[in-house]
């Protein structure tokens, strides 16, 4: 197994460039992906071919777009593995799909002394619509806390979830922890308080396989910007039974059964939550970003990134006054690793590692709460994405290196 | 190719049809009904029917739509009439699967009567709902299966 | 003048193709529109190029994503002249901007017995939104009636808009009639009763010069994709002090300025409406769609709409048994023609110039109580753009007729 | 180019200033503050004045930052120190200005003192913020618009 050549770097022009006059190390794809030319050409190809509008429309273009956005409203169920495609609403990204359940589900169950409960490492946008949400109803909102180690503390989840709990909202997979959550023992717990499981995906789907029925999650939002498709498509996974129950979210165009001056009714899924033209274009994009994950494999791209951590992992955590939040372990870890020099700033950090060509995010992720629990302000971040290399990490650890160096002696 | 591809859609016989419909009006005695609805076009089927002994014995439709929609509602009723539910129900079945591209048996293609000639439909995607709202009426009616009365996609 | 020669074809690859082996001739611009290779270009850029998330980031390739971002917002600020570019939202669409504007500012001050007015024209974006808001809060929902001639009746909008009144919304330019709305005087009848005005952008912006300031509107909405951007971008503008007062849509990163366990507190405009992860391509393909906009200037598209509509309008109401909705002189119409051919129902109207290579739409246009008050359930709709020509036009009006043709004899 | 641009940023004295920040703390009378939060990265500054016979008689801040913004906390502070309410808005305005990439005059510039070093922080547009926030931090404090307080972008 040979991790420094990298088949796939050819299809990524924006990772073929050099920033500060350094070799471009893309370490911010938890953040958003690169695109591969063949997202990007797909999308030239259906505004040069295929561009219409949707469902409306009898003529020949807008039959082969309509084609082209069920298709891949097809693809995305296979890659899912959900049970029919009327269950896959294409949103504008993870936030707004969660933003819906929030909107519609929750509205509409949520009631004065209930309880949702949330882990303390949710990202903002599987927080924020709950918090608001329970405000709001008088709800209680409750925090699943993590295990010494920076994992979800089971037992924790098994005292907060409790009959009263109407909502289990939990990430899949933590953008600073680099954690994995143990999906279906919470899924088992909630069903058996009667409670719903919503789950954000937006850091899962991208790297390993899910399947929506085998974790038998009651709902399920993800991103395509993290998955290689164009920016502002992305979706909604819901039980069937649960999406015909709930109210339309947004008004207007192909949402509709029919319309009279003072009422409506509303169109059968997933087309009663999709109102307005959608992203077509991004949903055809969105297409082709699956099939070029599935050309590779799903199982092959978390194996290349399981490498990549088991490499890279060790190294950081090697080097003095340099802290790694979450698991120690390498087997317990994603490709997101979250860390702090000791001393340091992590904007400071940052803005050094850009100098050496290595792009990290700095700050708190959108995970304030998680911040607050760690006790610090603010983290550097490195995350991998498959066609990240060993020359990657080793760049990184380099940079690392001299950036303590700099802040140390102040001047290089 | 202009307007010539037309012809194969839409044949002199399915024309007469739609200008000369078929049970075309109200029953006096309904014991299954339903209202389905395009709402991509505004279409609309009112379907009636009156069972008797598990058979149809009785059918007529209102409503308004597209020559297609028309002849396929007026063809739906001539070849369902006097058939069993069940017989009923396969023929909707064969229709609406092979609208959605799916091969069926000869047997079964001649089953549908007339309603056969509108298969050709499958040349123009757009317009396959158009054929078979009345299919899916009919089903719904048969299947009273009212929770989703009203929707359809 | 001769606009049989069309400079900007070459521009749209996808209006050089054939179908049905004919010339493809589109006349559904008002459900959609075709890309110029330069907006397309841009996004091909971004993505090979500047390709990260905006904001957050500290390292070079997201500081140019960001730039690349706000710069797309400053332009669409001039282009419809806001005075700030923290009044200009990105939003998804159209809708997703009416639907905002109605969950926050209508879901805040909307009580019962208060009135919203619409136009009888308006698309079910700009009605269903108002309609379920006015059922939910008990208010009224008051029609603005036609004229005679299918233009908006400024004298019972004297009547309707009250002192009860607290939003007027109403579309700038019906996607049917072809009419274009009298916003500045309905936008003084509205403040003087001390309501606001809504503004349904999506059939202006894209064809004639639109100036926020000017027409003194609290609230413009309208899709890029209308206007040869990429899909899934649009643009809400909102006066600075109305914005400030309404709380967020929707909640997630970004928008946030501070998130503890049971409390948030939101950030300055724009970005307390603009939650998680925008289409920052798609903006930037906006800007690329404006800059080709500009180049042309739209004095120019609209005059080359005018000249379109004033030769083909009088052919087409020439053709026997052709009726055209809306005004019928061409001075007073818009690019955007509805149309029904007596005994024959809009679809197969539609199929039929399909085989003939022109795209036209059929149906009720998202506007279905406009249909009911016309009496109909469906029309024909041809819709033009600037880079429509003469000869498309002959096209339409040669296929009309062996349309006519073919259904008096039955076959061809 | 590797880390040696960083230089350019952080100079010796500004990576000084941090070290050793100056007016570090809280006033015992303060007639104005402001506390302000750079969402993007968490950074946050709170700002103490004293003002008297319309002079900045004292001022401190505490907070918690990267090396710029604690550096341009501890140069704003000392640079503002003993001027009036208009010189000190006049520097703000300066900087922010210079901030967001305006030209200023060489007198304007030297009225800054040590905190105009950090105008370098022009080639790292990402890091603005970082520096501007105790100067808005200071002109909010001074303005007392406290509508707006805790809210910027
Ligand atoms: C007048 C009018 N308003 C609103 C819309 C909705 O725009 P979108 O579907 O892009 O959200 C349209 C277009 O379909 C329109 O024509
Ligand atoms: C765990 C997690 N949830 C949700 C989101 C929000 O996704 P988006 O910004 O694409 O809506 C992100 C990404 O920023 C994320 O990492």
């Amino acid at each position: 197994m040979d991790n420094n050549t990298n088949n796939y770097l050819a299809d990524f022009p924006a990772l073929n460039q050099e920033v500060n006059d350094e070799r471009l190390v893309y370490l911010d794809n938890a953040a958003t992906v690169q695109r591969p030319r063949q997202v990007v050409q797909a999308l030239v190809d259906f505004y040069e071919q295929d561009n219409a509008n949707v469902h409306r429309g009898v003529y020949t273009l807008a039959e082969r777009a309509t084609k082209d956005y069920e298709e891949a409203r097809k693809k995305v169920q296979k890659f899912i593995n959900a049970p029919s495609p009327n269950e896959i609403i294409f949103t504008k990204g993870c936030t707004d799909g969660l933003n819906l359940v929030a909107a519609t589900y929750g509205e509409q169950n949520i009631q004065s002394d209930d309880e949702i409960v949330i882990l303390i490492m949710e990202h903002h946008s599987n927080l924020i619509p709950w918090q608001q949400l329970a405000k709001k109803k008088g709800a209680a909102l409750k925090y699943i806390e993590l295990t010494p180690d920076g994992e979800l503390d089971l037992a924790d989840a098994k005292k907060k979830i409790t009959d009263k709990t109407k909502i289990v909202a939990v990430t899949h997979a933590s953008n600073v922890l680099g954690t994995v959550t143990p999906l279906k023992e919470l899924a088992t717990i909630a069903h058996q308080h009667g409670a719903v499981i919503i789950v954000d995906g937006a850091q899962a789907v991208p790297h390993m396989h899910v399947d929506v029925q085998a974790l038998n999650v009651d709902f399920y939002a993800f991103s395509g910007h993290k998955m290689m498709s164009p920016m502002g498509i992305g979706v909604l996974y819901g039980k069937a039974n649960l999406l015909r129950a709930m109210p339309p979210y947004q008004y207007g165009g192909e949402m509709i059964n029919d319309v009279h001056r003072d009422e409506s009714t509303w169109a059968d899924i997933p087309f009663k939550f999709e109102a307005g033209t959608q992203n077509i274009a991004g949903a055809v994009g969105l297409g082709a970003a699956i099939d070029y994950l599935n050309n590779i494999g799903m199982d092959r791209i978390a194996q290349k990134e399981r490498e990549l951590v088991n490499y890279v992992l060790p190294k950081l955590i090697a080097i003095p006054d340099v802290e790694v939040y979450g698991p120690q372990s390498p087997a317990k870890h994603t490709g997101v690793i979250a860390f702090n020099i000791k001393g340091l700033h992590p904007h400071d950090v940052a803005t050094a590692l850009d100098m050496d060509g290595v792009a990290v995010r700095a700050g708190h992720h959108c995970a304030q709460p998680l911040m607050e629990y760690l006790g610090v302000t603010a983290t550097a971040r490195a995350s991998f994405y498959f066609y990240n290399t060993k020359e990657d990490a080793d760049q990184l650890i380099n940079a690392i290196k001299e950036t303590k160096e700099f802040f140390n002696i102040g001047t290089v | 190719m202009g307007l010539s591809k037309l012809n194969n859609l839409y044949r002199e016989v399915i024309l007469d049809y739609a200008d000369h419909p078929h049970n075309k009006g109200r029953l006096a005695t309904t014991t299954n009904a339903m209202t389905l609805h395009n709402p991509t076009c505004g279409d609309t089927i009112n379907l009636q029917v009156e069972v008797e002994d598990n058979k149809i014995k009785n059918i007529a439709y209102t409503g308004d739509g597209c020559t297609i929609s028309q002849a396929s509602a007026s063809m739906m009723t001539d070849a369902v009439k006097g058939k069993t539910i069940e017989e009923a129900l396969a023929m909707a079945k064969t229709f609406s699967d092979m609208a959605i591209g799916k091969e069926h048996s000869k047997a079964d293609l001649d089953q549908l009567g007339d309603a056969r000639i509108l298969t050709s439909i499958m040349e123009f995607p757009a317009r396959i709902k158009c054929a078979t709202l009345s299919w899916w009426a009919l089903q719904r009616a048969l299947l009273k299966d009212s929770k989703e009365e009203e929707n359809n996609e």
